[in-house]
């Protein structure tokens, strides 16, 4: 059978890689998409320590992070479309006048 | 090397792929697609960890749900590119860089301290099966159910408080 | 198994209140909400409701939802204060969303919810829990933030708050995950009881540690997770900033003690050398950029990062039994401190602010001192309060401080505060020379709430100094419950 | 009955006087502030002689105390008065011709101070010598250390207040600063002595317990004399300070610029000699070491050669008697020096008198070309208003009525100032009867016995004491008066002459008190020093006839040198050829001033200004703190005034300055707005976290 | 009720019900000087009652009273004040050269004046809380109380520099305070108290504890006093102040950092004091001559006066660390010498500058002839300065230069070359005070604009003629003086040859 180590190899992969989508894009929404990758990462992860610890709750937990990410995914886009309203973009870069 | 291990690696070089797609494509749809190939491939992964509940949630909710809507945002601002400019040309390497340590990182946990950890063996029948969860959810996660009831809801009166469009700037678009 | 019982509803009564009557609000909202006066007023009600609950409550320590859920002296303090928060954040917030033009009555039930989750963070016993009410603290907060759309500030505040918050929410779920997988429980009970028996791998439970330290990191606004507070806060309307100011950063101390002190003690090795070098990193580099700041808003945003660093300085000791107490109420106290200077501080900021945004500059407030002696010493009384001198409950609130830190042996930690005090007295006396003795035409908005609350707070950051017995007190005995 | 009991009168009756002055002196004018002034010196001197008087019967004398003053523990120090024969010595002397100089200084400075067109001075001038008179009272009065210092540098003050009298001028009458700055100079030379005095009383406390002389004297000799070497070369700087010995005696030529009743009474028959009343009064210790008592001879009598040379080549008459006061104070520092506490003090009383008298008399002197130089109106005299007129000023402030080239003849014009000038030169030169000679030829005839050197060095002197004496006799009363001014001098009037013949009988008589066989004086002071430091000198004729053929053929170079062709108006001095640089170096002193200037003021001014401008201010104010601690920071800027200037430094503070400041921008840098850049910020505190715990654990 | 009818509860909070009378007043400028200085006045009355009930043979504590104050969490907080024979010449230095501040204000101050006095007397609170504080928590209240007003009379009322100057001297005199206070916060959780009798009845500090103690308490008030090289803020904070701010300033504020010494760093923990002695020595007479040499080369006349500050807390700070009677007790009168002195030289500074409007010393020259009065307070007031026999700082410098020649040779100092070195300082004062008296009074009038300046007013001479008995007064007759501090300062040294050297 798998070996838990490899989900937790291949589950930080993908969250590294949704890591690295929010620092090298500029897009918000792909920005966004790859933080819900992160999510996704850990909740591969959940599953795989419930399977090995032969317990439920990391399952429900999942759950509740999979409902978190609606919640979020719906104050997100909301927010982007306001933005885009005012802007006519998503580009993150662009919205950089509140520094120093 | 058995059929699992197989589909193991199969699934996981998809999933990688996929993350890789969303990464890497220039459009936004594209990038859209990709991350629900790989959300779907995760949910096969859910189904040999023996969750078939939350592989269906994950299907139907993020890859459904949750990813339509991505998509519907996108076409509906037209926002699939950003015309590409080089600034801040420092980010994206150090990005790389700092992502590549932590894999390695994690490659020097998982081969120093961790390649012994539990061989999954064969669950019992009726584990993680909708039932069984739906009992948790409301007795043991009652409280975090709730909760998450009431945050959906405030989720959703911040969404419409968002976008609902003011009757003194009705001028805007 | 009986997972549920009537005396889980009153164990965790406050909360559900105060959920049930920002679900109310929410109707009335919809139905009544041409009335301005009406929200801020049955909120406010609302959460005196609630505070009178939370006092009743005092003294009362219990779990409820099989262990999810705690009420100790610990949660029934920091509640308090978020409840004191709420109260001060709605009566500064009237007013000002008026002038601002930017008043809408969901408003106030956003903010309800938020101060709902960030109760049920200062409740919270299990790692879920945390993460539900983490979000739920924040995802209002996020709205809240760009509430002054279609103002381009608010705005941007309010994306970055969120792509960021959502970024740190990650790790903390990954970290969950981690500590899950190390111990088998997200209960932080559990978790206790599966470290005393014998972990197979600790070394997850340390990077699930870790990883929690960011996600709650981010929130405190430590260093290195700091940098979306001052742009949020520059950006936000003022009140939510008051209201961000305060509440999230309790809220978020509050989890960080309960998880830390409670469920983490035996990984203290470890993770205290991490504390030791984000507290001194937040310390340091909090105060060196509030210096340079020539806005009034950032100044204070720096500012609370590095009253951050302060309190993590108490943290940093959590894993030494014998000082987990003063640990714990050193920190509540300073908190406590910095709650009233903050929120007065904030009012004051609102009185200034000609409009979004604008008004916000040190040249603003010359002559302050002329123009509005009240405002102007109570701002005094603030900057003091937040550079530690005394008579001031800041000062006390550093007293305690650093006698934890002391009785933990962190000498050299204790030095470092001592440095980054020494440096935030220049900024904040910076705007003290601005106000008193430089001359200027300053504009400033006499409204009767906004000065209450900076007089009041003004006072109660004196008084409650000089007669701080009490509250002393009630800081030490607000025990945290240890599995 | 005694009248010790009276004895704190001494200080009290010239602070009475001082107050009265103080209070009235000027709503009551001239006359009221010269008597009241007098009287109160009159009364100290009544009290005085009631002293002597009391002395006769107790000649042990008595400590009078008055009040506590402090006491810390073991440090016990009362405001006592001692009397014995040494205090009332100098009591007498002290209040005996301070009484004839302010009876003098009544007449000579009215019309000072009207040539100097500030007759409101007039009362300034007894209030500073009533001043002056009480705290040299308290010098040589006290029974302490302590207290003697209290006096010390009362007298010091005093000093420094007549010397800068004339505050707005300099010595020639014209504006400037030079007589305020000959008034810092006598004090900060008589504070570098003060220097070593203190030492000398924290050694003697520590050593003995007390400061009082009736417990530290009779104990000399159960204390270490290493120690005792120490306190008594720190009281010899005290002494070469205060009697300006060398290497300290530069302010003296230059307290000139006072009035010339002030040089008479302070820089001549009082102030100067309190280290010679010092050494004497720590007889005891001198006497235990005696190489110490050697440095302090030696010191005296190079003083004297020294100042002796220099007093060759002035021109200016008052600085001829400076130089020979400092030559006169190098013989009675000697003489104590070598044990022979009453011949320096014998001469100390002989000088007093001849050396005031002197001074006087070119005091009169000099009025007497003043005023003819501009007679005075006597309208003026009552009612001088204070009109400046600043071309009167220009007018007359190129001639110098003290330069000797500017006199001669002047024995015809000014007979009676001849006459008694002439008796104290030549009790200055040493010529018998007078006074002088019986005082200085004790003192060499105690050096004989005692220490070879010193003797030919004070020999030398007192040539050359003679040869200067008689060059300035010559040059001011002999001859054609070299200028307008000269020969219409006016003969002084009588209050002023009065006190000059009363100096001139004590000239020619003084040197009985310690006649040679029957020698009173010593045996007057042996009740207070004991026979081990006040023997009887045996008179030697060989010194004596050695000394005074000396002093004879010096008087003889003089006549042929200045006598017998007398110099003409703008002619150079004889001496100048003959001497080439020799005369050179003595007209300008040798140039010790400018050796101090160059040595010392010179190299403190610019430490100062090293220190304050670069150090302090530039380096420690501007530079660590402003530039590196606080513009290091990117704000403090904004309050700094202009940026200053750095100097040296300039370069390493530009170089630290950007770093700080560069650390300060990177930091704003990162915090550029940009999202994604803040993300990046979380990861990288992530991934270093991780490593840090999963390479720890 | 017992509470507030404690005499030194009365005496540190009299000015309040001043403070509370003038914000009650309104905007009425010549009232609000009347109160305040009655106020003062008032307070100076109190002190002298206070006086009255002190009982000069008691070496201890008198009036003492410690009330709990905050017990919670095992603080042992009181709130504590007691009297002593180390600090009641302080305490009534400070109610005495406030009503004299004060009254040197009545022209110089015209704008604000309500808000000037207010914060004047609050200063007083503060000051005399540090004196009499006997809780190290309430000390520290004080000692940092004391700041506020400080930073506000030179920042709103001082000169040009004055928000630079202001922001300065709080940061600086911050940065030692708080290094304090982790040293308080260490006794207060080692020993269990924070109450001073208490700690020095428990005295059981081990040496190499009291070391680092001695530097942190010492870095808070060596920054105060201002010991070499950490005097920077003094010519600032003194330039820019107002001139009865630079009074209160030198003749009081400094003081609190030598007292601090007193108090603490030598009762606290005598073993330390004996081992650093030497090093606090060197310290301090660096201090005396770098302060007098740096004097002399100044231009503005009232940086003179602040350098020449840092050359007379030299010599305080050489007697407190002879640690023998004579030093000690030379220090404390030093240390109220040096508030007379300065005080009135800061005033004479003031009397000029209210005149003219310039501290130049190129701007005067040949004032003796046009003010004569001034000039002769001036003198005077200088020679006592610089230590003329007869006036008061000869009693102080001579008895301290006494003491540390004692604790040289054979004392804690352990050379003698201290007092050799300090004693230099006594040469350098007469060249700095006779060179600023000299550019200021002597010579010839060189600038038209002083022709025509006035004498000193009758209130100017009244302001004076109080100091000036008091410079004579300590001159020639200290003894009432050494009497009320001889017991406890004779206590004091026996701690030290009992408990610090073995």
């Amino acid at each position: 059978m798998i070996p838990v180590s490899y989900y937790f190899a291949l589950s930080a992969i993908l969250f590294s890689l949704g890591a690295l989508g929010v620092l090298i894009r500029r897009n918000a929404i792909i920005i966004f998409m790859s933080v819900e990758l992160m999510l996704n990462a850990a909740n591969l992860l959940f599953v795989a320590f419930a399977r090995a610890n032969e317990a439920l709750s990391g399952q429900v937990f999942v759950f509740f992070v999979i409902a978190v990410a609606a919640a979020e995914v719906a104050v997100g886009l909301a927010l982007i479309v306001v933005i885009f309203r005012n802007r006519q973009s998503i580009d993150i870069d662009e919205m950089s006048n509140l520094k120093g | 090397m058995n059929g699992e291990l197989i589909l193991f690696f199969v699934l996981a070089i998809v999933a990688i792929s996929a993350a890789l797609g969303m990464l890497f494509s220039r459009n936004a749809v594209y990038s859209a697609l990709f991350l629900i190939l790989n959300f779907a491939t995760v949910a096969v992964f859910f189904l040999l960890l023996g969750a078939p509940f939350i592989a269906m949630a994950q299907v139907t909710v993020y890859a459904g749900a949750i990813m339509v809507l991505f998509l519907f945002v996108i076409m509906l601002l037209g926002a699939e590119q950003i015309q590409h400019q080089a600034r801040r040309g420092w980010q994206r390497p150090l990005a790389m860089l700092l992502t590549l340590v932590l894999l390695a990182e994690s490659a020097y946990l998982i081969f120093t301290r961790s390649d012994v950890l539990t061989v999954l063996q064969p669950a019992a029948a009726d584990y993680g099966s909708p039932q069984s969860i739906g009992m948790l959810l409301f007795s043991e996660y009652l409280l975090p159910f709730e909760v998450t009831s009431i945050l959906l809801l405030a989720a959703m009166v911040g969404a419409i408080v968002l976008v609902k469009e003011d009757k003194k700037s009705g001028g805007q678009k | 198994m009986d997972f549920f019982s009537s005396a889980d509803l009153i164990t965790a009564l406050p909360l559900v209140f105060l959920t049930g009557w920002a679900c109310i609000l929410l109707l009335v909202a919809a139905f009544a909400g041409k009335r301005p006066g009406l929200l801020p007023a049955l909120s406010l009600a609302g959460l005196l409701a609630t505070a009178y609950l939370l006092v009743s409550q005092m003294g009362l320590e219990a779990e409820a939802f099989g262990g999810m859920f705690v009420t100790d002296g610990f949660s029934t303090f920091i509640n308090l204060v978020l409840a004191l928060g709420g109260v001060l954040s709605i009566a500064l917030s009237y007013d000002y969303l008026q002038r601002m033009g930017i008043a809408k009555p969901e408003y106030y039930v956003l903010m309800l919810f938020s101060l709902s989750g960030m109760m049920l963070m200062a409740s919270a016993a299990d790692l879920i829990v945390v993460f539900l009410a983490l979000e739920l603290l924040s995802i209002p907060l996020y709205v809240l933030a760009a509430i002054g759309r279609p103002d381009a500030r608010s705005e941007e505040a309010g994306l970055k708050y969120f792509l960021l918050g959502a970024f740190a929410s990650g790790f903390l779920v990954y970290g969950i995950a981690l500590v899950y997988g190390a111990t088998g429980t997200t209960l932080l009970s559990g978790v206790v009881a599966a470290a005393a028996a014998g972990l197979e791998y600790p070394i997850y439970l340390v990077l699930g540690a870790g990883l929690i330290l960011v996600g709650l990191g981010f929130k405190v606004a430590a260093v290195p997770f700091h940098m979306w507070t001052p742009d949020v806060y520059d950006g936000s309307p003022t009140s939510v900033t008051a209201f961000m100011a305060v509440g999230a950063k309790a809220a978020g101390f509050a989890a960080l003690l309960r998880i830390f002190v409670a469920a983490f003690p035996s990984i203290s090795e470890q993770i205290t050398p991490v504390l030791f070098a984000m507290c001194a990193a937040t310390l340091i580099i909090g105060n060196l950029l509030a210096i340079s700041q020539s806005n009034v808003k950032r100044m204070l945003a720096y500012s609370s990062i590095s009253h951050a660093g302060f309190i993590l300085m108490a943290v940093v000791a959590y894993g030494n039994d014998a000082v987990r107490f003063d640990v714990v109420s050193s920190a509540l106290f300073y908190l406590l401190g910095f709650t009233f200077a903050s929120f007065g501080s904030w009012a004051v900021v609102m009185a200034m602010e000609k409009s979004l945004g604008r008004g916000l500059d040190f040249k603003d407030y010359a002559g302050l001192f002329r123009r509005s002696p009240g405002l102007a010493i109570a701002m005094l009384v603030f900057m003091l309060s937040f550079a530690g001198v005394p008579p001031t409950l800041g000062f006390a609130g550093k007293f305690y401080l650093f006698r934890a830190v002391l009785e933990g042996g962190y000498v050299w930690l204790a030095i470092v505060g001592v440095v980054a005090s020494l440096i935030s007295a220049y900024y904040y006396l910076r705007l003290v020379v601005v106000m008193f003795m430089q001359d200027g035409e300053p504009e400033v908005h006499h409204e009767p709430m906004l000065k209450i609350t900076a007089g009041l707070t003004a006072v109660a950051t004196v008084l409650l100094f000089i007669f701080s017995e009490p509250l002393f007190a009630w800081a030490s005995q607000a025990l945290l419950r240890i599995f | 009955m005694d009248a010790f009991a009276l004895v704190p009168w001494i200080v009290f009756f010239p602070l009475i006087g001082l107050v009265i002055n103080l209070a009235f002196g000027r709503r009551f004018g001239e006359r009221f502030s010269a008597i009241v002034g007098t009287l109160a010196v009159l009364s100290a001197f009544v009290v005085a002689v009631l002293q002597f008087v009391s002395l006769q019967a107790h000649p042990h004398g008595a400590v009078v105390p008055l009040a506590d003053w402090i006491n810390i523990g073991s440090l016990q120090i009362p405001w006592a008065f001692n009397v014995d024969t040494l205090s009332v010595t100098m009591m007498l002397v002290v209040s005996g011709v301070g009484t004839l100089i302010h009876i003098y200084a009544a007449g000579y400075m009215h019309y000072d101070v009207r040539y100097k067109e500030d007759p409101g001075s007039f009362t300034r001038f007894f209030i500073y010598l009533n001043l002056f008179i009480a705290a040299m009272m308290i010098l040589v009065s006290g029974n302490s250390y302590l207290m003697l210092f209290v006096g010390w540098e009362g007298v010091g003050l005093c000093s420094f207040l007549l010397i800068g009298f004339w505050y707005s001028r300099n010595p020639d009458g014209s504006k400037g600063l030079l007589n305020s700055q000959a008034a810092k100079k006598a004090f900060v030379a008589n504070r570098v002595g003060d220097f070593g005095f203190l030492l000398a009383m924290f050694l003697t406390f520590w050593a003995f317990g007390s400061l009082s002389f009736d417990q530290v004297l009779p104990n000399a000799a159960a204390v270490d004399p290493r120690i005792i070497m120490a306190i008594t070369l720190c009281m010899l700087i005290g002494v070469t300070g205060k009697s300006a010995q060398l290497p300290l005696y530069v302010w003296l030529p230059d307290a000139m610029a006072g009035p010339t009743p002030v040089s008479a009474l302070i820089h001549a028959a009082t102030m100067v000699t309190a280290g010679v009343y010092l050494v004497a009064r720590s007889a005891p210790l001198f006497g235990a070491v005696p190489e110490a008592g050697n440095v302090v001879a030696i010191v005296g009598a190079v003083t004297a050669l020294f100042a002796a040379t220099i007093a060759v080549a002035q021109n200016d008459i008052k600085k001829v008697l400076a130089y020979s006061t400092i030559s006169q104070l190098g013989f009675m520092v000697a003489a104590v020096g070598i044990g022979a506490y009453v011949a320096g003090m014998f001469h100390l009383v002989t000088h007093a008198f001849f050396k005031a008298l002197l001074f006087l008399g070119s005091g009169s002197v000099i009025l007497a070309l003043e005023r003819a130089h501009h007679p005075l109106d006597g309208h003026h005299d009552e009612h001088h208003d204070d009109h400046h007129d600043e071309h009167h000023d220009d007018h007359h402030a190129p001639f110098d009525p003290q330069d000797m080239r500017n006199m001669g003849g002047l024995r015809k014009q000014i007979p009676t100032t001849y006459r008694v000038y002439l008796i104290g030169a030549l009790a200055l030169a040493g010529l018998p009867p007078l006074a002088g000679f019986f005082s200085k030829d004790e003192i060499l005839t105690d050096a004989l016995h005692a220490n070879m050197l010193v003797w030919v060095l004070l020999t030398a002197a007192a040539f050359l004491t003679a040869f200067y004496m008689g060059r300035q006799i010559w040059l001011v009363f002999f001859g054609e008066a070299r200028t307008k001014a000269a020969k219409e001098a006016v003969e002084s009037p009588s209050i002023m002459l009065i006190p000059l013949g009363i100096l001139a009988g004590l000239s020619v008589f003084g040197g009985l008190i310690n006649v040679p066989v029957l020698h009173p004086f010593t045996d007057w002071l042996e009740h207070t020093l004991g026979h081990d430091f006040a023997h009887a000198t045996v008179f030697n004729f060989g010194v004596a006839i050695f000394s005074t053929v000396l002093a004879l053929i010096a008087i003889y170079i003089s006549w042929r040198l200045y006598g017998r062709k007398p110099l003409a108006a703008g002619e150079a001095d004889p001496l100048q050829q003959r001497l080439g640089f020799m005369y050179k170096g003595m007209q300008n002193k040798w140039w010790v001033d400018e050796l101090y200037d160059a040595l010392i003021i010179q190299p403190y001014r610019r430490l100062a200004a090293f220190l304050a401008d670069v150090v302090d201010w530039r380096f420690w104010h501007d530079w660590v703190h402003d530039t590196l601690i606080g513009r290091g920071f990117g704000a403090l800027a904004r309050f700094l005034a202009e940026p200053v200037d750095m100097g040296v430094i300039d370069g390493i503070s530009r170089g630290l300055a950007a770093l700080a400041k560069g650390l300060g921008r990177g930091f704003s840098l990162l915090q550029s707005g940009y999202v994604r850049n803040y993300a990046l910020m979380v990861f990288f505190g992530v991934v270093l976290m991780i490593g840090y715990l999963v390479f720890s654990s | 009720m017992e509470f507030l009818l404690q005499p030194l509860n009365v005496l540190t909070f009299s000015p309040v019900v001043g403070v509370l009378v003038l914000l009650f007043l309104g905007k009425r400028d010549g009232l609000s000087r009347w109160v305040a200085l009655g106020t003062s006045l008032v307070t100076f009355g109190i002190s002298l009652w206070v006086l009255g009930l002190f009982n000069a043979n008691d070496p201890g504590l008198q009036l003492d009273f410690a009330y709990d104050w905050i017990q919670a969490a095992s603080w042992n907080i009181k709130y504590a004040m007691a009297i002593d024979g180390l600090s009641i010449l302080l305490v009534l230095l400070t109610t005495f050269l406030t009503p004299i501040a004060i009254l040197s204000t009545w022209h110089a101050v015209e704008e604000r004046v309500r808000d000037f006095m207010i914060f004047f007397l609050l200063l007083e609170v503060g000051m005399l809380g540090v004196f009499l504080a006997q809780d190290l928590f309430l000390f520290y209240i004080f000692w940092e109380f004391t700041l506020v007003p400080m930073y506000f009379l030179i920042g709103i009322w001082g000169g040009a520099q004055r928000m630079y100057a202001a922001i300065k001297f709080f940061l600086y005199t911050m940065a030692g305070s708080i290094l304090m206070l982790l040293a308080i916060l260490w006794l207060g959780i080692n020993q269990g108290t924070f109450h001073l009798p208490e700690l020095l009845a428990l005295g059981n500090i081990p040496a190499q504890e009291q070391f680092w103690l001695f530097l942190a308490f010492a870095a808070a008030f060596a920054i105060k006093v201002p010991m070499w090289p950490l005097h920077s803020w003094l010519p600032d904070a003194h330039v820019q102040a107002p001139t009865a701010g630079s009074v209160i300033l030198a003749g009081v504020l400094l003081k609190l950092g030598t007292y601090g010494f007193l108090r603490f760093n030598l009762q606290l923990f005598p073993q330390a004091a004996v081992e650093l002695a030497p090093a606090m020595a060197t310290l301090a007479v660096i201090g005396i001559v770098y302060g007098a040499i740096v004097s002399y080369s100044q231009k503005d006349v009232k940086k003179l006066v602040a350098y020449s500050s840092i050359s007379h807390l030299g010599f305080v700070m050489l007697g407190l660390f002879a640690l023998n009677a004579q030093g000690i007790e030379g220090a404390i009168l030093q240390m109220v010498n040096h508030g007379i002195s300065t005080g009135a030289l800061f005033l004479i500074v003031g009397f000029i500058y209210e005149r003219r409007h310039t501290r130049e010393l190129s701007e005067f020259g040949g004032l003796w002839s046009i003010m004569p009065v001034y000039a002769v307070l001036t003198l005077i007031v200088s020679l006592s300065s610089m230590g003329l026999p007869g006036l008061n700082g000869f009693v102080g410098e001579f008895t301290i230069l006494l003491g540390a020649w004692g604790a040289g040779q054979g004392g804690a100092l352990g050379s003698i070359w201290f007092t050799v070195f300090a004693a230099l300082g006594v040469i350098l004062a007469a060249v700095y005070m006779l060179y600023m008296f000299q550019k200021m009074f002597l010579g010839p009038v060189t600038v038209k604009a002083n022709e025509a300046l006035k004498d000193l007013s009758w209130r100017e001479l009244a302001i004076m003629i109080p100091l000036l008995v008091l410079i004579f007064w300590i001159g020639l007759y200290p003894k009432p003086f050494f009497a009320l501090m001889h017991p406890a300062v004779e206590q004091l040294v026996t701690l030290f040859q009992t408990a610090a050297i073995p």
